[in-house]
């Protein structure tokens, strides 16, 4: 069990910054919403942080990959958090690409995997049917060779080359069992894909399934390779969070430092200094929880979904408590889009209700430990 | 003054003769341009959109009894209303504080609404403590030179003419060196930029001013005694805030609780997710316990029945209430809660998640939380400090 | 709808302090705790409370009653709440007798409701066979002209010399349908009582009914009359709550002008001023609702049932705050059994619980408005 | 100093030989009271009592490593281990402060377990603020004679002597004129009287002096310098405080886990009630990042990774935690959780309700929720004040 960073993730964190400081301020996302050109992020960074050999930390040296860990990945995840980088790391390398990773299939792996490496081929998954997210409710089937039904939440499925489709073999919307992941392409004959634009200036989409045909060679895995891909990515996004949530608090405790009301600084006053050290204590939480679940992922603990979804809890509960008092304390002027505060609160309510909010967690939580 | 009963006749009469079809719709936006134009200045001839004020400066002279008879007959008649910064905050605080030559000059254009004001007062310095803003006029002969900037403006991109705080003594206490001044918009040394707010919306604007121009005969009240004169307009502007429970810009066009229902469904008569359940209930008691509190309020006081004042607690709670109402909105969407435009959303959820952003300021404007409980614990509750 | 006292309830609530003022400090609650004797309430007291009219406020005047609302009660739970006077108001008055009040069995009333108003009979309801509230979680059957099962919960049921018993002649524990409501001797033949005595220094009792017989004219009502009487004594209880919870916050509100820590009193620090205006809302939160709900009961409001679980929730809410930061913030002291903040903890927790905490009322009001 | 692997082979050979099969069963109060007399003197004499102290005062002059590896080995035989006041707190504070005189009197008392201690430090009027007390001690010859009253004394029924804070000059700014005492309980002058908690439990006292009488030489440290010696002491208390996370008075029979499952039953293999649910899913949830929080500030201050202190972030989330965990424990039994004493209720209920009561002590003793919060803005954060 790992709860601090080892040397190389120090290492990996100092070099994390420097690039992202470097070439990615918070004014960079906001250009991005702004300018709400074809991808939604910078083609260039990708291309950078696949020199830096971000992009192939899962990968195995084979597919042009270092063969590090999730933990490894939750790092530059952190660091990006921070600036609010909107980069496809989630959902192309712990969503999209990694189903073919943990796949047995060893021919899609070798031919798409290396792409991927380079920065050169975004896989999307295509999972969720409903408005809040629960994994297993998939109608989409998956029958006589074709694909048909509509995926929405499809992150950053509008720029995406190929899909993970999650489909139905068997059994109804709410059932484990029937489910079936095929790896498809964003153009192939009957996808149709809408771009869905979020209040966090990142995107989604809509994906229509019209009798797509897929081969059996597409097939990636069931339930199983689902489950392993979802606890990776949520740990993924929490680590992300737990970057955006604690850049929130830093930037929120200068704020209480520098700003003046009434001849003195509101960081004066009592009552801000208890919630401050609240936001602190959830923070610390958060750190703490989520750098188990990403060691338990990597160590494959037993109870490594046990961790997963403790992570994502309190990672959603920080990140809602040090949003809304972030923009509280910033008082009139956190109201203002141009004060960035802002980004960072609706990137955290972002976060907070995708793969599962607190309360699903919970509840997952509970279910896996028999009660 | 006409017998009650008579006088409610007439303006019924009136109402009935000129009144267009068109216009019985209360208060929209989508009014025809024209046609609301000739009722407007035909209400301004009467007196009918200042009615309590005296006739000689455009008003309609009616005592309150009168006054609220006009008022409920045209509400009857769902006429359209002319509220405006002018009307509802200027116009009082210079019938009280100003000269007889204030009150000429400017009574009348507001009567007839005639010139559009704005209200100068929050800085981005001064926030919560509004007194320490910085704004500077400095006296050029019979004119003052102001400097400085305004933020929260509401309409300044539509106004003719500024009511502003602005500081014209600097070495006084902070509270002690503020005039309240009156100037034009249309001129050089004015500057007007759209403040965009984390909903996108831009309903208030920054203003610049870079050397503006303000007569010193159109300063209100005394010389550095502005505080007091804006203290009593704000309580103007409080007597007609939080009147709708939708939080900054109104309620949304479907009640939570049917929102709450499409988003997440029904399974035997029950929302198919407990926690939203029992978050929507909690809610909806809250609500229900805040409008009876501000009515028992109104009802003890009616009755001489001794209570503690009620005013900061109902602010600080109808801001939580309002805000824990969005937040059980986009909760219950999912990532469906977290659209900016459509496609892919529906219009509901992106109305949803607009006022969920936006009603983040309900607890900062108009006093934040943190201010209000500041003030029960003192005045309310009696804690020394 | 009343939101406010009337000029008669002013009066009631006058001449209520002054009696209990005199009558019954706190202190008599302590004493009667302590010497655990047979009754645990003052008969000296009970008996005046009926001289004082109290017991007959809701009986009509052929019954020796002054046939007033229970808003009226509702004054005199209040003022009682504020001294915890222990006497059975609740159980005896508005479960126990309320039921047979509320019956159309003019026999039992003529034979009973007089003595209630003298104050002469105590009748206890015997509903509850859960840990937690469910009005209609009930198995004990009535077969045969005989009632077997047994009951918890029953407040001050071993002093009643009757009980209302509430079986089911048809149906599964659960079902609202097949309930009936009979009036037993508490010294019947097979029905045995058990006293248990609660932290708030209140008893309840174990009351097995082992074949008691009972005949056709002791019946009273089914489940209609069980709602109304839940209904109403659940409002009281919240009258009670409120004074309790209002005397709590007072005495706390007192403390922290008093208090002295690092040479300040403790209530100049912000944080604790904060905290004590939150506990201020929440407080006169409750006194609008629960009022609202006891002049929704007097007028049959349509929507009452709504009005009664929104004023238990509210004032569980509120007993639950000022219960818990009263004791935090009388520190140390809080925690000795000698100063009385702690009694008025315990008998806001025990209120709280009682007849369905905030959770089960917000439910009910769910399931009341349609969702 | 002898090998530390053989030693260890020695210690075991003693505990082979000495320690009966009776009392190898932990730190229980049900032990045969002769047996564990006579290992106790046994203990006493080997000097494993306080293993560290010097051989003079009675000690077992052990070092560091040979002292944990005595613990360790009387930890294997479940050896039942002393533990009191004059071990853990006065012992360490005589060492560094002490006289030769006062070392020489009271060490091996301690180390020999035959003078029982208890604390003076809280008063009534003290709380959190600790200096602010008022016992006195007036001078008299070489006696000082006390006047005052103590709280929160533990044992104070059973104490021999008691080491006390009593005020010594009464002009001086309140941390300067306090003294740090010893003095003997049996003696007119000292009053006990138990003090009855909210639990109904009574594991402290009130201590009253009238007129007690300590020797001036009993003065530990310099006169009016108690209060350096007195946070010394309270660190020895700290180091180990807080391990049990049950709250005061340790963990529960049953786990949380298995006692809400008992009083709400599973349906479908989940709680029937589903808030109850969530609350302890949280709770668990809360539970592990607690302390995965300790261990990670441990490691990262191993590591030399500079990180902000956590220790006051511990003890009020803890507290929390702890109390959380008896609201849930006592809201699960709904009615069944308001039992003070049986018939009627579970063991298991009057447990958890009297726990209930009893950790509203873990916000207040050993720093309140409100001072760890203020340590924390003040300096974790670095929030100027």
């Amino acid at each position: 069990m790992a709860v601090i960073l080892s040397e190389e993730q120090l290492m990996l964190r100092e070099s994390a910054q420097t690039f992202l400081a470097d070439q990615s301020p918070v004014t960079r996302m906001r250009e991005l919403r702004d300018a709400f050109d074809d991808t939604g992020y910078t083609p260039e960074i990708w291309k950078q942080m696949a020199d830096l050999g971000w992009l192939g930390i899962l990968l195995s040296e084979d597919h042009g990959g270092s063969d590090m860990g999730v933990a490894d990945l939750g790092v530059v995840l952190w660091e990006c958090g921070k600036v609010l980088a909107p980069e496809p790391l989630v959902s192309a390398l712990l969503l999209g690409a990694n189903a073919v990773r943990l796949s047995g299939n060893q021919t899609l792996q070798k031919d798409l995997l290396p792409a991927v490496a380079e920065g050169d081929r975004i896989v999307a998954l295509a999972l969720e049917e409903t408005a809040r997210f629960h994994p297993y409710n998939v109608a989409t089937t998956f029958s006589g060779g074709a694909i048909s039904g509509t995926k929405i939440h499809v992150l950053d499925g509008h720029v995406a080359d190929q899909i993970v489709v999650v489909a139905r073999t068997a059994g109804n919307a709410g059932d484990r069992e029937g489910l079936a992941l095929y790896l498809v392409d964003a153009d192939a004959k009957g996808v149709s894909i809408t771009r869905n634009r979020r209040m966090d200036g990142r995107n989604a989409a809509t994906v229509e399934f019209d009798g797509v045909e897929v081969g059996a060679d597409r097939l990636l895995g069931d339930a199983d390779l689902l489950d392993q891909v979802i606890d990776q990515a949520t740990v993924g996004l929490a680590s992300e969070m737990l970057g955006t949530a604690e850049e929130a608090f830093e930037r929120t405790l200068q704020y209480l430092k520098d700003r003046e009301q009434f001849g003195e600084k509101i960081g004066t006053f009592q009552a801000l200094r208890h919630r401050a050290a609240e936001m602190f204590s959830e923070l610390e939480f958060a750190r703490s929880i989520v750098r188990d679940a990403l060691s338990a992922l990597d160590e494959g603990r037993a109870d490594a979904a046990v961790c997963v979804s403790a992570a994502k809890a309190q990672a959603s509960k920080a990140s809602r408590l040090i949003g809304a008092e972030a923009v509280q304390m910033h008082g009139g002027t956190g109201m203002t889009d141009e004060e960035e505060i802002g980004l960072f609160f609706k990137r955290l309510k972002a976060a907070e209700l995708s793969l599962g909010d607190e309360t699903y967690h919970q509840r997952r939580f509970a279910t896996l430990q028999g009660y | 003054m006409a017998d009650l009963e008579a006088f409610k006749e007439e303006v019924r009469a009136v109402l009935a003769e000129r009144l267009p079809e068109e216009l019985r719709k209360g208060n929209r936006s989508d009014l025809p341009h024209d046609l609301l134009g000739k009722w407007i200045v035909e209400m301004g001839d009467r007196g009918w959109i200042t009615p309590d004020w005296p006739t000689e400066y455009g008003g309609g002279g009616l005592d309150r009894e009168h006054t609220a008879a006009l008022k409920a007959e045209l509400k009857k008649a769902k006429a359209p209303i002319v509220s405006s910064f002018g009307v509802s905050m200027l116009g009082p605080t210079l019938l009280e504080y100003g000269t007889e030559e204030q009150k000429k000059e400017f009574l009348p254009q507001i009567s007839k609404n005639t010139v559009r004001w704005c209200q100068g007062f929050s800085e981005p310095g001064s926030g919560s403590d509004l007194a320490s803003l910085q704004c500077r006029a400095e006296k050029e002969g019979d004119e003052y030179v102001i400097t400085g900037q305004k933020i929260w403006t509401t309409g300044a991109d539509r106004a003719d003419w500024i009511f502003c705080l602005v500081r014209t003594d600097f070495d006084a206490p902070k509270h002690e060196g503020i005039s309240f001044i009156l100037f034009p918009m249309h001129q050089e040394g004015v500057k007007v930029a759209p403040l965009t707010l984390i909903d996108g919306s831009a309903h208030f604007s920054q203003v610049f001013f870079d050397g503006a121009r303000a007569k010193v005969s159109n300063v209100v009240g005394p010389l550095n005694g502005g505080w007091t004169v804006a203290k009593r307009l704000l309580q103007h502007e409080r007597s007609t805030d939080g009147s709708s429970d939708g939080g900054i810009g109104g309620a949304a066009k479907e009640s939570i609780t049917d929102f709450v229902k499409r988003q997440v469904g029904l399974e035997n008569g029950e929302l198919a997710d407990p926690t939203i359940r029992e978050r929507l209930a909690a809610h909806e008691i809250d609500k229900r316990a805040l409008s009876l509190t501000m009515r028992r309020a109104v009802e003890e006081a009616r009755a001489g029945q001794r209570a503690r004042d009620i005013g900061s607690l109902g602010k600080f709670r109808w801001a939580n209430m309002v805000k824990n109402e969005q937040d059980i909105a986009v909760d219950s969407s999912g990532s469906q809660g977290l659209g900016w435009e459509g496609p892919g959303y529906e219009d509901a959820q992106i109305e949803r998640t607009k006022k969920w952003l936006i009603t983040r300021a309900d607890s900062i404007w108009g006093g934040t939380n943190e201010i209000q409980k500041n003030v029960i614990a003192k005045r309310v509750l009696g804690i020394p400090e």
